[in-house]
């Protein structure tokens, strides 16, 4: 029979936690949280500030210096808000949705390095995860449109839902082509094998998970679950105060979580000269994340047909034959030097979307959905 | 054993109403939309939530005392909607406008049918969902127009400038060459706008083939303005029906013919292009003289009726007038264009998404002080 | 659901119809008083001497520097908040640039236009669903007292017969400037505001039917 | 420039076709009788040579003693236009045949007359209140319509 202490001692200090030790376990966790905080504060006046120039106009700077505390004026108003339960809607669904939706996002985070294995959990399926994780704030967002009791949150959750499913395959797809020029499904060791950036090996992956990445987390142009114009404030509009704010914080989490996953696969996570790699990760996800407000800014809301055309006419076909391309080159010729394969694959990557792109044109008629 | 039959989802309509106060019905419109799933079967549009009753204040009004209603009727176009006033009571009186005055008018109004355009095409974009970035880069021109009109009457919106015959002051001195300074500035703007419009994928993909208002259907509900022109109707007041001194300018009449969002948008910004002609013709041609007729502030018409339509930027907007020889109107009525083009709306969308609902309605560009009165 | 193209143009919505009208005609009879200006507590405030503690501040900061107006625009006003909104007067600046669609997340209602009887119960029913605290501006002098078209007889004559108003920007529509203007005004208002209550004016649960 | 059609010119031709539906003829504008007023804007919608198929507007003149429903006509292709009047003569519970059949753009502008002037269009599908609410009391465009 084994001693009981041996087991608590499993679980006081288990070989997978970092550090081997609770409390870096702790400290990591509220390092993450903390920063992820601090990340949506800096999305929210950055975006704002950045969407201003773009409009012609100048964004947040009464508040603070340069504006720079308008995001926690925000918050701290939101925060103090009345909090609305609407009279029809099924309370404790309507109360969990938030909670469900912000969860997941949290999750992310744990798994991308913020040096070399600096992180709360280096998982040898780390991606994995994040595919799997990502679509849990889907739920939340399903709970909250069906809990309101609001036809205009019914409608944006039903599209988010549709948008989710559907493009979780041309994402995964996306990813596997990093994963096989890498050959590891950890977070850690897809960053330490960029010696060349991913983004030019895998160009065509890299558009694809942006654009499917995009419409996962309903950046515009695909933020047909809030669609402003449409359906008032999509699934949230029953929702404010706290609750409110949370799921606005899920918006940015989940968008600066995904510029995040994006510049660990793509491009080269915390690797870069000179500066300290932590540094460089939130250089490289405010860059992709100002690709996002750039795509906002500039397009036009899509349809939900549309959508779904995106989806499986063009990103899925793309995706297969990114993904055959990548096997060949990578079972055939295992050792050339990876210089040749960023040829080929920016031709392939530019003669694919000009070419589907095309065909995309002629069969863009009306879908039933 | 199951048949296909019995496998048959039975389904309900879903009724989702939009407005009164909804951020893209342009105002106070709502609609009884009937769906299903995305794809919209019916709607039913509510009016009379902006409903002042104007038509019977004016009939205890004086004639003058009108003109401030009329820049109320469509706030996006004040200018035109005093002009049409002026010339029906014009018309009941026999006033003759002198020619300076005419010329006056004639460039406001045009200034007007640019800053209408400015904001019907910037909130068409919006409701295609472009977070308003193509809206206020048009909204930017149009507040170098609003100067201008500043300048004229002291006013932003609501200018009540014209007089019945002729305007109630005259040009600063300033105000031709500042004109002549905007005018290259729009046409450069303009074309910029276009391309990158034209441009960007989504928004064809949005717009092209969709809303399709067809010839025969928009001539049998009274279709007028530019989403008729779209649909391949070439009439135009000021072509065909000639008002004040539009028979001595050069202009085209842009027309297109598929009639869906696409096209309506492309007459519009065409439209602005042959008013930007119009004006370089007419400030050049100006005359000294004055700029209102001897008018008494209280006329008394002599007892008739009367009816004068101007081009308006949205369409045909008339007034008719019944006159019984006192200072007031004894029935005051406008031809409301845009009730008039809302009257094809649900023929156009059924069929369509509920994006493409909000889309189609914003290419039909109305207002609501118009519609309700 | 297939649609019949030649369906006639009828519905069966007599009965909402009917019911609509009721409301309206219910809040027309209960409406005929100005309903007052919630500022009552700014005398209050004076004559009691109540100092502002240092959370108080905190938190009419952080209300004032961010309002987030709600969409409520029937008529001619809204082209001149439109205008404010746009790149010349540029509300972004301080920070109200997000027009929350929903009511639920709005703070501020600025009444651009014109007042029905017919539109009277929805926009009574949008500020109800705006959650506290909340601030009303009337925008221009329709929103205040009718305006021209005060004798019409589907005219409410100032929103302030149906919300409180807390405060009133006249001028037909009133220009960019005058709304900046009122809105800074809005903001002094807050700043002086009570935020945190005291606690001996909160009522005890501990005694019954004592405050 | 839309010129009128003269309604001496177009008077001999409608009294032709239907004896007994003109009941004045004006110099601007021809007084139709209210229970042939479809046939005649049919008549005029389809001849050859008249083609008016536009209906720029219809309103309504409370002249107490009776109550005046103008048409406008214009023919787009010919560039000239019609005026039509019709009267009916009772205060209670006027009504004139609807034209909705004939051009849809009338539909919503007969419902607003009914809503403002009280004059029921009889055969109109979905006459009810338009701009009032169900249960407003008269009609406020009427002349004797006091608040």
């Amino acid at each position: 029979m084994e001693p009981i202490s041996a087991g608590a001692l499993d679980i006081i200090q288990p070989t997978y936690w970092p550090g081997n030790y609770w409390w870096h376990w702790l400290f990591y966790t509220v390092v993450v949280i903390v920063f992820m905080l601090v990340m949506v504060i800096g999305a929210i006046y950055f975006e704002r500030r950045a969407m201003g120039k773009m409009q012609t106009r100048l964004g947040p700077n009464r508040t603070g210096p340069f504006g720079l505390l308008q995001p926690i004026a925000d918050a701290v108003k939101v925060l103090l808000k009345e909090n609305i339960v609407p009279g029809v809607a099924d309370k404790i669904v309507h109360f969990l949705a938030p909670v469900i939706a912000f969860t997941p996002v949290l999750l992310i985070f744990t798994v991308i390095p913020f040096q070399n294995g600096a992180m709360l959990a280096d998982l040898n399926i780390g991606i994995l995860f994040i595919v799997a994780v990502s679509s849990i704030a889907t739920v939340g967002v399903f709970m909250a449109g069906w809990g309101s009791g609001n036809k205009y949150s019914l409608l944006g959750a039903m599209r988010n839902v549709a948008a989710v499913v559907s493009y979780e395959i041309p994402m995964v797809l996306a990813i596997l082509g990093v994963v096989m020029v890498t050959g590891s499904l950890s977070m850690n060791d897809i960053v330490n094998a960029q010696n060349i950036p991913n983004i030019l090996v895998q160009p065509l992956g890299f558009l694809l998970f942006f654009t499917a990445a995009c419409a996962e987390i309903n950046r515009s142009p695909f933020d047909l679950m809030e669609a402003d114009s449409e359906l008032t404030a999509g699934f949230h509009t029953e929702y404010s105060g706290m609750r409110f704010a949370m799921f606005y914080l899920v918006e940015y989490a989940e968008a600066i979580a995904m510029s995040a996953v994006i510049s660990t696969l793509f491009l080269s996570g915390w690797r870069g000269p000179w500066l300290p790699p932590w540094l460089w990760l939130i250089i490289k996800t405010f860059f992709v994340f100002f690709l996002m407000i750039w795509v906002r800014t500039i397009m036009p809301r899509v349809r939900i047909d549309q959508l779904m055309g995106l989806a499986w006419k063009f990103l899925f076909p793309l995706a297969v034959i990114n993904l055959f391309a990548t096997a060949i080159e990578v079972l055939a010729w295992p050792d050339a030097s990876q210089w040749i394969f960023v040829g080929v694959n920016i031709v392939l990557a530019g003669a694919l979307v000009f070419l589907g792109s095309r065909l995309f044109k002629t069969g863009l008629g009306r879908v039933e959905v | 054993m199951t048949t296909t039959q019995e496998l048959t989802l039975k389904t309900e309509p879903f009724i989702l109403n939009i407005g009164p106060m909804h951020p893209s019905t342009h105002g106070v419109f709502r609609m009884r939309a009937t769906l299903d799933g995305e794809v919209v079967t019916d709607i039913e549009p509510v009016f009379g939530y902006l409903h002042r009753g104007i038509e019977k204040l004016a009939e205890e009004r004086t004639y003058t005392g009108i003109i401030p209603f009329t820049d109320r009727l469509d706030y996006l176009s004040p200018m035109s909607n005093n002009l049409g006033y002026c010339l029906a009571v014009e018309k009941l009186a026999g006033v003759k406008v002198p020619e300076r005055g005419e010329y006056i008018r004639i460039i406001t109004a045009e200034l007007q049918r640019l800053a209408n355009h400015c904001v019907a095409i910037g909130a068409m974009f919006n409701d295609a969902g472009a977070y308003f970035t193509p809206f206020l880069y048009m909204f930017r021109n149009r507040e170098k127009i609003y100067d201008l009109f500043d300048m004229l009457c002291g006013q932003r919106v609501t200018y009540n400038y014209m007089r019945i015959g002729g305007v109630s002051q005259d040009l600063p001195e300033e105000f031709l060459p500042a004109v002549a300074k905007f005018l290259p500035q729009l046409k450069k703007f303009l074309d910029e706008y276009e391309f990158f419009v034209k441009q960007n994928e989504v928004f064809v993909a949005r717009s092209k083939g969709v809303g399709i208002l067809s010839k025969e259907l928009a001539i049998n509900c009274g279709i007028s303005g530019p989403v008729a022109r779209a649909s391949g109707i070439k009439h135009d007041l000021r072509r065909d029906d000639p008002y004040s001194i539009y028979d001595r300018f050069e202009f085209d009449i842009p027309t297109a013919e598929n009639g869906d969002c696409f096209d309506r948008f492309y007459v519009r910004v065409q439209e602005m292009r042959q008013s930007v002609r119009i004006l370089e013709q007419a400030i050049k041609q100006v005359p000294d003289g004055p700029f209102r007729a001897n008018v008494p502030q209280v006329i008394h018409p002599p007892a008739g009726e009367s009816y004068a339509h101007i081009e308006s930027p949205k369409g045909e907007l008339g007034y008719y007038i019944v006159s019984d020889g006192s200072i007031a109107p004894y029935r005051f009525h406008i031809r409301p264009t845009s009730l008039i083009n809302l009257g094809a709306l649900r023929n156009m969308v059924r069929g369509w998404k509920v994006a493409d609902l909000i889309f189609i309605f914003g290419s039909i560009d109305i207002t609501m002080g118009e519609v309700d009165r | 659901m297939e649609i019949d193209e030649n369906k006639d143009y009828i519905y069966d919505a007599h009965e909402l119809d009917v019911h609509e009208g009721q409301i309206i005609e219910k809040l027309k009879a209960n409406s005929q008083k100005s309903i007052p200006d919630p500022d009552g507590w700014l005398d209050e405030d004076i004559k009691r001497n109540i100092v502002l503690t240092s959370l108080d501040w905190v938190i009419d900061w952080a209300r004032r520097s961010s309002l987030w107006p709600v969409a409520c625009f029937p008529a001619c006003c809204a082209i001149e908040m439109m205008a404010v909104e746009g790149p010349r007067f540029d509300l972004s600046r301080f920070g109200m640039e997000i027009l929350r669609a929903s009511p639920r997340q709005a703070d501020l209602m600025i009444t651009a236009g014109t007042l029905t009887w017919k539109m009277a119960p929805n926009v009574q029913r949008i500020y109800n669903q705006m959650p506290d605290p909340k601030w009303v501006i009337a925008m221009g002098t329709c929103g205040i007292s009718g305006g021209i078209f005060r004798s019409g007889y589907n005219v409410v004559p100032g929103y302030n017969k149906i919300i409180p108003v807390d405060v009133y920007i006249p001028g037909c529509p009133p220009r960019p400037e005058a709304v900046i203007y009122g809105i800074q005004m809005l903001q002094k208002k807050i700043a002086k505001s009570k935020a945190v209550p005291d606690l001996n004016e909160l009522p005890n649960p501990l005694k019954k039917g004592k405050k | 420039m839309t010129t009128a059609l003269a309604a001496t010119e177009i008077v001999s031709q409608l009294s032709a076709q239907f004896p007994g539906a003109v009941e004045e003829a004006g110099t601007d504008a021809v007084l139709v009788k209210g229970e042939h007023l479809p046939a005649v804007v049919e008549y005029l919608k389809t001849a050859a040579g008249l083609k008016f198929d536009y209906l720029n507007f219809i309103t309504a003149v409370d002249y107490y003693s009776y109550f005046e429903v103008v048409y406008r006509l214009t023919s787009l292709e010919f560039n000239r236009y019609i005026v039509l009047k019709t009267r009916c003569y009772t205060r209670n519970k006027p009504s004139v045949l609807t034209l909705t059949g004939i051009y849809q753009g009338a539909d919503w502008q007969e419902r607003e007359i009914y809503d403002l002037m009280g004059i029921s269009f009889k055969g109109h599908k979905n006459l009810k209140r338009i701009f009032l609410w169900e249960g407003f009391d008269g009609h406020p465009l009427r002349k004797d319509w006091n608040r």
